[in-house]
């Protein structure tokens, strides 16, 4: 077992790359961690697709309005300078490029960008979307953040996608516990490895050509 | 006088049809109109088509509605969550239809349908399964899909505040949906927690405009879903 | 020349045809005088394309805020009940069939419904056609109130419009001088005649077959 | 702290190239950014390309710009008006060039910019000359033609209030295609009678949230197109 970033650690280091003033949407998970790691001296401002720029952090219980939560339908606050507007308005956000950084989790992304989050294509699942294919065709910037393998030890980082897409050739970055990974016209390219971690630890684990750091 | 409120609940919804279909208002548990939605159930038509992004939760609302038989098509962005079981136990057994729409592109649909605008173009699905079928098209040099316009014959709705010319506003992310589908639905149908005069919402504050509400029922003190999921309750 | 109908009773009798609790859209002239004639217990929500409903009557010069406009670029009030909206929203409105009716003047109108009231086609005037090819379109009823000749005695009610359309088979009735008529399928009907106008008299001055009233 | 506030007039027009695409808010004289727009006219950029309903009024705001002889193409849907002199004199000679649009299309095009929507369809013009050259096509029995997006490098635009954000809200009338321009263009500029913190403005009662504004200036007092013209005043 490699040391490796936390689940924390992730989402610190994906934060370093969001810039100040960036518009930001953050998936459920790992994801929404980012709040908690915005780099000193910058702002982002956070969307959830349910109708609200300037979400901030969670309630008190005692505090809580029922009748504000996020995309997760679960209770938020607003910053000073929030905005609430509409389902089209929201998505008109994200589907006309207004939004600089997506942050999600995923069940696979492919060396070519492409990314399957949504489904795992099983036959008696109930397929369930949500907003996932608007974010990833409209957001400037989709980074992701996800273990670099599955439990059982799979792969998460493929050539090709195995479970049904949400969007194709979409993510830019990739930011595992053991490494930041761009997606490059020559696939995989490993930017920087998590302490401890060895290039050779993440070739092996990767199940796509991934080249080293230069 | 313009009047578009009514006082009885069950008057309001009295006439939607069998086989109607009804747009219900709500992101999850914020904004949906619970009361409307019983009395929907109260009256009993069925073989409904509805649109919403979800499906309900636990037993009362919209997953009553749908435990209660009247729904045969669902169509929504997310049909599970983690307290919906009444649809997933009647898609399982193949006694519920369900027509998957992406958020933004169900979303625009319903605008769409209000604005008079038969079909569009968006990225949202392209090089997806949920592109099968769908025609697509490049414009720049980027591919795209058509969608429709999704119209309603009815639409249930809550709002915060509402002048008797069916002006409204929402109350915080409860408004998601809500406009679009006021606009979208033939006959659209509102509860609203607050009843003021006309002329008492600031004209640059309505997020509603009358034009768009036909009736309107005042519901002061609306149960929240959450609160009847958390105390165990089920309707009817 | 015949007695018929003054201005203000073309729209006078224009007023009784609309339903109380109509949402309407006034053209530029005749149209205009509509808010004077409403009958007796029936109200009436007039649109401006610029982006509001519940338009009132202008204002006292005193009065008059340089930032609230209709459509005509005329000064005017709002009504209690007023919502100002983008111009996205209002032409919704329009185009979505969520205004009743319509009042329009007109150039030309043909026995099958086309309407003419934008432009004269000649070859060195400048085309402006502002909201009108969206009204005729999208307004679930269409009422023309004209004269029923042109200064010089041309008929403005014609088989074919010789000036390009504004739309094509959208009028439901005319409001003349002489006579209201309606479009049918069977072309130009008269509902009712001005006092002391005669059908001969009407028939004469309209450029296309025209049938009695029932 | 994120501040899109602009001290100063010129430094907010300053890099308009030569050529761009610029969308100016504003209905007739109500909305319209005239300091901005005379900040362009002083800034000199030329071979613009102008959307706007119209094409200003006696010899300042937009008929100033056009004047000017920095306009080479309109885009609008109703370029003569009462005390419209500028365009008309240059359209006639041949100096300018018109790209007429109905005013609803106009502002369904420039919202759909916005939205991520690079085409739509539309009844507005079928049966008419404006639809000769447009694809059409049948829909529910009905024939609508095809629009295109109308995007813009640049968006001048005139406000009742805004924060450091960019939420703003309007006055009135005044708001007409400024929300939908905020949207389209790559690069926001808006005019503010009034500055507030950030959080002053409701949450529910932002009409154009901070997302589509990049840059803000105070202007007080701004002049309006009708006083101007009332006094007779012509710029520069």
């Amino acid at each position: 077992m490699s040391t490796g970033w936390s689940r924390e650690e992730m989402a610190a280091r994906a934060a370093l790359d969001i810039p100040d003033g960036s518009y930001v949407n953050l998936g459920i998970g790992i994801p929404e961690l980012v709040t908690r790691f915005v780099p000193e001296g910058r702002e982002f401002i956070y969307h959830t697709e349910n109708g609200m720029l300037g979400m901030g952090p969670p309630p008190a219980d005692a505090d809580r309005d029922l009748d504000l939560m996020n995309a997760g339908k679960k209770y938020v606050t607003a910053v000073p300078g929030a905005a609430y507007f509409h389902h089209a308005d929201s998505f008109s956000m994200i589907r006309g490029g207004h939004i600089d950084v997506c942050v999600l989790g995923t069940m696979q992304v492919a060396s070519n960008g492409d990314i399957a989050n949504w489904s795992t294509g099983a036959p008696d699942a109930i397929p369930a979307v949500g907003g996932a294919m608007d974010l990833v065709q409209g957001v400037k910037h989709i980074y992701v953040i996800t273990q670099h393998t599955t439990r059982t030890g799979e792969p998460k980082l493929v050539e090709r996608c195995s479970y049904p897409l949400t969007g194709p050739g979409v993510v830019s970055r990739i930011f595992t516990d053991l490494a930041v990974v761009d997606v490059t016209d020559n696939g995989f390219q490993v930017v920087e490895l998590a302490p401890g971690v060895t290039f050779a630890e993440v070739e092996s684990k990767t199940g796509a050509p991934i080249l080293p750091p230069a | 006088m313009i009047n578009k409120m009514y006082s009885s609940i069950p008057d309001a919804v009295a006439d939607i049809p069998d086989g109607a279909t009804v747009m219900v208002g709500g992101f999850g548990a914020s904004g949906s109109p619970i009361e409307l939605i019983h009395a929907l159930i109260d009256q009993g038509a069925r073989n409904l088509t509805v649109i919403n992004n979800n499906t309900g939760n636990g037993d009362v609302g919209l997953a009553a509605l749908i435990g209660n038989g009247q729904v045969s098509k669902m169509i929504c962005s997310f049909p599970r969550s983690s307290q919906s079981r009444v649809f997933p136990r009647l898609y399982k057994e193949g006694r519920i239809e369900l027509e998957l729409v992406p958020q933004g592109t169900l979303a625009e649909r319903i605008r769409a349908a209000g604005a008079g605008i038969p079909a569009f173009y968006t990225p949202t699905t392209v090089g997806t399964v949920l592109a099968e079928g769908k025609e697509s098209r490049e414009f720049e040099g980027r591919t795209y899909v058509m969608e429709p316009w999704l119209k309603a014959d009815f639409a249930l709705i809550k709002c915060e505040v509402a002048d008797p010319l069916g002006n409204l506003t929402y109350n915080k992310t409860a408004r998601n949906f809500s406009p679009l589908m006021c606009m979208a639905a033939t006959t659209t149908i509102v509860q609203t927690k607050k009843r003021v005069a006309a002329g008492e919402i600031d004209p640059e504050h309505v997020i509603t405009p009358g034009i768009f509400v036909n009736r309107i029922v005042e519901v002061p003190d609306p149960v929240h879903e959450d609160t009847l999921i958390a105390e165990g309750r089920s309707y009817p």
